[in-house]
């Protein structure tokens, strides 16, 4: 399939890339790594008039420390992020699970803004973002602004940016010395998750002080697994206490009956793979 | 119509595209690089897999039906036909052949392209580091196991450590034939 | 030439066919551009049943770069219909096909509308301009559905979904006992229900055609495992003479099955060349080709078996539903039928009955896929086997050994009709059993049970055999097959010895060019490499019956033989009049003619190849040609068989099933290439993992095809298939002068199988009798809870 | 598939049957649709549904094929077809109101049988179901708070050209109507009584990604635009 025509522009400057997006009003799409797009536009699911492609700005690729935080421009490739000595340093979670996205060739073209702009339920990244409390900065004609991961996913593919915003930059909080662990379930390689687990945790004196859990795939948004965090608190760091605090996974989430899984057991994986992944976290 | 210009298995090309070209087509169609095929239309198959190279000049694996023409503006991309220029097999090209690593052949080339990219990251693969990393080329034909063998073995010779044995007998170097074209 | 050579059939030979393919200076249909050649794009059905009550081209038609659009009322009287080649029975209902649908579509994919436009683009951007009104009609998808009182009928002029049903009786048939005797004397009787999910063969090279009318020919370009079939078909339904029809299968990729099939694809596209007067390319999208292209298998499988409490098995039931689809292609109607004979397997089962239905659904149509008929045969008596032995208390292994047939019974005479000439089923799985560490893993498997694992270890068994090398004509005419089995092979000695080959074959990557090389190369004592090998080009290859069913070696093989045979005899008369003797005092070895006690006088192949072209000094009586050319018809099917073994890790928790090993040892008879054997071997060992474990082609009720593309029907990548470790045993085959016998469809045949029965072997003392395939993460998992709940209720 | 949702409004039922019947007040509770025609019995309309990469827009007709007054019953039929690829909806509706016994209060059910073919379906990941009972919900949703507001207030804004699935406060969609359990509705609701029930007969309830391509939504689009036409 060929997708229907339209016009494009490459844009050198984020201000460039609004104002494209504010001149082709609802008909705007934007372009980043194109690996969920372009399948997409292939199919004839959409057409749009313009496409803005950022693939010009070389200034939103790259990852930096800047006090506390990563931050990490949205045009980096996973392939960089899983890649980045400085990502496996400070935030080594994200760059294990855009290690897991797609296959070597989806890695290489994808980006990290892309991912999270896609919102896709079932993506990695958006729950990376969720469960370590990202910031996402973005610009639009007024300038940039930042939102929180929790704010940013809206609902199934639909987040808080505006259709003449981009997102630029993702930061987030410097994790160096956490345990973390993304499990992901798939039916096949090439599946997306069935069901993921991005789990982040602080072990202090045998105790968990701190766990971040957020879920894939559980939800139309990353959905943050607040009770097992809070079971978690303070709790010993024994494989009883994490398992106990696992079972409060799918608490809160309202995850799909689809090809790949039933509702019912996306909600068994999530408490089975949050154990996983928070044993694997706390290192036991 | 958008004018790009890149370079396709060392020859440079300028062209008018349609941006919604896919560079797929515009390989096959534009450049006659029919080497390169499309299998799918869902990035799923990896049949249509070219090395192109990224910001920084590195190539890299990509789907080919997964970017357009317009993306690839100012890149330089290597197609199965650019591999060994020469006319001499490229080390994953001959140990495709020696280890029956294909039957049909179409998947083939997007399979050869992409282990290419994979053992220029990692010079010295295992068999489980080489399937997950062909996760994104489906082959229908051989159960993949000669293909990690292939790669396994080209890996080796790449590295210069000699090559693996082969399933078959001593490697009769094939003669290339002339490309078929229809009149 | 006088250095006695290696024999070249049993070598290793690296593959003749791979040196474009991996420079990708290949010839797929869809690489080829012909002089003013058009584009056609296909408008297809959004419904599964509905009533075309308006279709308007003309705003597509007066679109840019568009040539021509056309709905199937514009062509009605000149598209042909499509052909089934197999009314299996007498009163079969088989419903008219036309290519582009007229008044209704009976399946979501079905063709109505065609454009055909400069380019490709050009033409997908007006086929969003065809206007076209559909009034749905009520679907029916569900087979059991389909066959009761009151359902929607998917070809109202037939009143009924019932397209036929086939009985074999041993007892009518006098090649065994009556079941219903066997029924009532049985001391165990084990009942199972068996689903063969539906699949789609996915070639990776989507299915493309060229139709080139210029040149006061027709030329067909069709990536098409049957050149021969399609060109007969082409001619007798179109009425377009057979000889002004040349049909080229050019470098195709794979086909399994799915481009066993005269396609309505190749029709339209026929009747849109014959509209513009120019050639016409079609190449389908893998979206298209996922509803348009035939699925396969899709049959329940109700089996009984009845048996002695000593295992020993009394009698086999057999009642099939198998859903035809919309429509039957081609051979749609007989594949069940191939798997009638294949259901009592390896065993000497004294009574035999075996039903099957055809049902029309509004579904895509069904036809062969690797194996066709034969894997579902095979799966429905290996799992069953397996139940029977945990009824009995029995490892599954002796269940078999107590109802094979033994080596030394060979040739037997099954309770199906068929006579198996040879096989030794002891030696092939003794030897799996010994690669595998049987004993060992036996043991482990205890261990695990007895700690309550949450991963537990099962070990799955397949002991296979199956029909190859179809067939004898005359047997395809007694089960009603439209055409014949035999194969056509040509030997052209050129005046410089090179060798030219012509066989009506059409390999889509089975390496026919080399392994019909080494045949060559032995039969006539040449260079492997001086034989060049010619097919799938009726212009070249005139006859040929094609490629399938693991027919080409076993059928097509032969004729090669004897066409060498038979070039030689020429040549031996050739040599014996240059070297002045009797033919009768010459022997034949290495490609030499030498005079028996006189080495030094003799003649090569070579030698009398020029001496022919030269025609200066030939016999009396003899032509100026060293060719010949032979048709075989065998007489009998082929056997191979062999026995699967497979080692799997079963996560209770998750369901996730982890094929740890998996061992093969197949006896494909003798071995021309056994490079090639094992690369089919592999091959269709993962395509049987992927039935067990991984695809499904899933319908909704309104007969939408929700696993629409790669992204939901799930092929397996190489992360998701195991290490095979493979072997064989080689027991000639007695029914040809090659011993050979068929591997193309093996490994499907015997893994899928071997997979199921090693999880529910994992899962017994869970209380798991069976797992629907595809074996999901879920389904184990569910598995598992609704026989632990049943215990607990029970 | 067949989809039933109920609620209840605080108004009576003659009241409720008046504002059902008013295609000017129920019609705008649709994001993205368009109502070309209404000649009484037949309609034609359009929506646009646009989620995520997918954009894809519907063209249709229907009629009212049966009014009830007596039984407070209404039945639509109506189809739809995807302006690109040929993929359609159909699907019929049957609205019934019922008086709560104290004659406060109405009952509102409706049944949806639908059928949606084409692309949505093939690349949908089979979760149509899911997803137009997601999308009958928010327009249920809607359609309760207009209810409830009874005959004698002013109807709402005109629908947005198209509109995102969730009302994001976004200038995306500055007058969509589909309120979501992600985003607070744009209007108040009136009745306590209505948001419990809403959320008990699951109308609230997430739906899912029909990923990667999400064109599960299209059949929202698709419910939707059936649902206009029940009202319209």
């Amino acid at each position: 399939m060929i997708p229907v025509a339209f016009d494009y522009v490459r844009p050198s400057t984020v201000e460039d890339a609004v104002s494209a997006l504010a001149n082709a009003g609802e008909e705007g799409k934007v372009l980043a790594g194109g690996q969920s797009l372009l399948p997409v536009l292939r199919l004839r699911l959409a057409a749009p008039s313009v496409l803005v492609d950022l693939g010009g700005l070389a200034q939103l690729r790259g990852a930096r420390v800047d006090g506390d935080r990563l931050a990490v421009g949205a045009m980096t490739t996973h392939a960089e992020v899983a890649g980045s000595d400085v990502v496996r340093a400070e935030v080594p979670l994200l760059a294990a699970a855009a290690a897991r996205i797609g296959d070597r060739q989806v890695r290489h073209l994808g980006t990290l803004g892309g991912a999270l702009a896609h919102a896709d339920p079932s993506g990695d990244l958006p729950t990376v973002a969720v469960a370590l409390d990202a910031e996402l900065v973005v610009a639009g004609p007024g300038g940039r602004r930042s939102i929180p991961a929790a704010e940013f996913f809206r609902d199934l593919f639909t987040t808080a940016l505006g259709p003449d915003e981009v997102l630029v930059e993702v930061r987030l909080p410097r994790l160096a010395g956490w345990g973390y662990r993304y499990e992901k379930f798939q039916r096949t390689a090439q599946a997306w998750a069935t069901v993921g687990v991005a789990a982040a945790v602080r072990r202090e004196n045998g105790s968990i002080a701190e766990a971040r859990v957020a879920l894939t795939n559980m939800g139309p948004t990353p959905v943050r697994a607040v009770a097992v965090e809070r079971a978690l608190a303070g709790a010993d760091a024994s494989a009883d206490a994490l398992a106990a605090a696992a079972e409060h996974a799918a608490e809160g989430a309202s995850p799909a009956s689809d090809l790949a899984a039933s509702a019912e057991y996306r909600e068994h994986l999530a408490r089975v793979l949050t154990r996983r992944a928070l044993t694997a976290a706390a290192g036991l | 119509m958008a004018r790009i210009s890149l370079t396709v298995d060392g020859v440079t090309y300028t062209d008018d595209v349609a941006p919604r070209t896919l560079l797929a087509y515009y390989l096959r169609d534009q450049l006659g690089k029919v080497g390169t095929v499309i299998g799918c239309d869902t990035t799923n198959c990896g049949a249509c897999t070219v090395l192109m190279t990224d910001a920084d000049g590195v190539p890299r694996s990509v789907k080919s039906c997964a970017v357009l023409a317009v993306q690839a503006d100012g890149r330089g991309v290597t197609t199965i036909e650019g591999l060994a220029p020469d006319g001499d097999m490229h080390p994953m090209q001959r140990a495709f052949h020696e280890q029956h690593a294909l039957q049909c052949g179409f998947c083939t080339p997007g399979m050869i392209m992409s282990a290419v990219d994979l053992v220029a990251d990692n010079p010295d693969p295992t068999e489980d580091e080489v399937r997950e990393g062909l996760e994104g080329n489906l082959c229908r034909c051989t159960g993949y196991q000669n293909i990690v063998r292939a790669v396994v073995a080209a890996a080796a010779e790449m590295r210069g450590a000699g090559a693996a044995p082969s399933t078959a007998e001593a490697p009769a170097k094939p003669a290339p034939e002339p490309a078929e074209v229809a009149s | 030439m006088t250095a006695v050579a290696e024999p070249e059939i049993g070598r290793a030979r690296l593959r003749k066919e791979d040196a474009r393919l991996i420079t990708g200076r290949t010839r797929w249909t869809e690489n080829i551009a012909l002089p003013g050649m058009l584009h056609m794009a296909i408008l297809r059905s959004a419904h599964a049943h509905a009533r075309i009550s308006r279709v308007d081209v003309s705003a597509a038609a007066a679109a840019p770069n568009v040539v021509t659009a056309f709905s199937g009322s514009d062509v009605a009287e000149t598209q042909g219909t499509l052909a089934c080649a197999w009314p299996v029975t007498e009163d079969i209902v088989m419903p008219t096909y036309p290519p582009l649908a007229v008044t209704e579509v009976r399946h979501v994919g079905e063709p109505v509308a065609v454009v055909v436009a400069r380019d490709r683009a050009s033409a997908l951007d007006a086929l969003e301009l065809i206007d076209i009104d559909y009034e749905p009609l009520p679907v029916v998808r569900d087979m059991e559905a389909a066959l009761g009182e009151g359902s929607p009928l998917v070809h109202a002029d037939a009143g009924t979904n019932k397209s036929y049903t086939w009985i074999f009786d041993s007892a009518q048939a006098g090649s065994g006992g009556d079941v219903a005797a066997a029924a009532q004397e049985a001391e165990v009787t084990i009942k199972q229900r068996y689903v063969q999910q539906r699949l789609i063969p996915s070639s990776l090279e989507p299915r493309s055609v060229i139709v080139d009318p210029t040149s006061g020919d027709w030329t067909i370009y069709s990536a098409t495992q049957i050149p021969h079939i399609l060109r007969f078909l082409l001619a007798a339904t179109t009425g377009t003479p057979e000889h002004k029809i040349n049909v080229v299968a050019p470098d195709v990729g794979g086909g399994f099955g799915g481009k066993l099939a005269v396609t309505p694809e190749e029709w339209i596209a026929f009747a849109a060349a014959n509209r513009v007067g120019r050639p016409v390319k079609y190449t389908e999208s893998r979206s298209e080709t996922m509803v348009s292209a035939h699925h396969g298998r899709d049959v329940i499988q109700d089996i009984t078996l009845y048996a002695k409490r000593d295992g020993t098995v009394t009698g086999l039931d057999v009642k099939l539903t198998a859903n035809m689809g919309a429509y039957l292609g081609l051979v749609t109607p007989g594949v069940p039928i191939l798997g009638a004979f294949m259901y009592n397997a390896i065993y000497k089962f004294p009574a035999y009955r075996f039903e099957c239905t055809g049902v029309f659904t509004n579904t895509t149509k069904t036809d062969a896929y690797r194996g066709a008929g034969r894997p579902e045969a095979t799966y429905a008596i290996e799992r069953t086997m397996d139940e029977l032995a945990a009824e009995l208390g029995l490892d599954p292994i002796e269940v078999r050994r107590r109802n094979w047939i033994k080596h030394e019974e060979f040739p037997f005479t099954t309770v199906a009709t068929l006579t198996y000439d040879s096989g030794n089923y002891e030696a092939a799985t003794d030897k799996a059993m010994s690669l595998l560490g049987y004993a060992e893993l036996r043991a482990e498997q205890e261990a695990r049970r007895a700690a309550d694992d949450r991963v537990q270890l099962g070990i799955g068994i397949s002991t296979y055999t199956e029909m190859c090398g179809l067939a004898p004509s005359r047997v395809l005419g007694a089960l009603r097959y439209g055409a014949g089995g035999w194969e056509n092979a040509s030997v052209r000695m050129l005046p410089t010895g090179k060798v030219e080959v012509v066989t009506g074959t059409s390999p889509h990557g089975q390496g026919h060019v080399t392994a019909w090389s080494q045949i060559v190369a032995d039969r006539l004592g040449v260079p492997f490499e001086d034989v060049e090998v010619r097919h799938g080009d009726t212009r070249i290859a005139h006859k040929g019956l094609d490629t399938y069913g693991s027919r080409s070696l076993t059928v097509g093989g032969i004729a090669l033989v004897q066409a060498c045979d038979r070039v030689v005899e020429k040549a031996r008369t050739v040599a014996a009049h240059l070297l002045e003797c009797s033919t009768d005092d010459l022997e034949f070895a290495d490609g030499t003619f030498r005079v028996r006690g006189t080495p030094d006088a003799a003649k090569t192949m070579g030698d009398c190849a020029l001496a022919v072209f030269a025609a200066h000094n030939l016999p009396d009586g003899v032509e100026a040609t060293l060719d010949a050319d032979a048709t075989f018809d065998p007489q009998t099917f082929s056997f191979p068989h062999g026995t699967h073994l497979c080692a799997a890790d079963v996560d209770r928790e998750t369901g996730e099933v982890h094929i740890r090993r998996y061992v093969c040892v197949d006896d494909v008879g003798r071995v021309i290439n056994p490079m090639i054997v094992e690369g089919q071997v592999h091959g269709g060992v993962a395509q049987g993992i992927a039935q067990a474990l991984f695809e499904e082609a899933v319908y909704d009720a309104d007969g939408n095809l929700l696993t629409g593309s790669f992204v939901d029907y799930t092929i397996p990548s190489a992360v998701d298939l195991p290490t095979i470790e493979s072997d064989r045993t080689e027991t000639p085959a007695t029914s040809n002068p090659l011993g050979v016998k068929g591997v193309g469809e093996a490994g499907t045949i015997a893994s899928t199988p071997a997979v199921v029965n090693a999880i529910v072997d994992a899962l017994r003392p869970y209380g798991v009798r069976d797992v629907p395939m595809p074996c999901t993460p879920e389904r184990v998992w569910r598995a598992i809870r609704s026989a632990s709940s049943q215990e607990v209720t029970s | 598939m067949q989809m039933e949702h109920a609620f209840t409004v605080p108004v009576p039922v003659a009241q409720a049957w008046d504002v059902l019947l008013d295609v000017e007040r129920v019609a705008p509770c649709m994001p993205g649709a368009t109502l070309t025609s209404f000649d009484g019995e037949a309609f034609e309309g359009t929506v646009r549904v646009k989620l995520g990469p997918v954009s894809m827009t519907y063209k249709g007709r229907g009629r009212f094929a049966s009014t009830d007054e007596a039984n407070r019953q209404v039945v639509i039929e109506a189809s739809g077809r995807d302006s690109r690829g040929g993929g359609t909806a159909a699907a019929t509706a049957t609205a019934n109101l019922q008086s709560t016994e104290d004659g406060a209060a109405t009952r509102v059910t409706i049944v949806t049988d639908l059928a949606v073919t084409g692309r949505p379906a093939q690349f949908g990941r089979g979760m149509i179901a899911d997803v137009g009972g997601r999308l009958l919900g928010q327009f249920a949703d809607c359609l309760a708070t207009t209810l409830a507001e009874g005959s004698g207030s002013p109807p709402p804004a005109e629908p947005a050209a198209e509109a995102p699935i969730a009302a994001a406060p976004s200038p995306a969609a500055p007058a969509a109507e589909a309120p979501t359990a992600a985003a607070p509705p744009a209007r108040p609701r009136r009745s306590a009584d209505a948001i419990d029930l809403l959320q008990v007969t699951g109308i609230s309830a997430m739906a899912r990604k029909a990923a990667p391509y999400v064109i599960g939504f299209v059949v929202g689009g698709l419910v939707t635009w059936a649902l206009i036409s029940l009202f319209g």
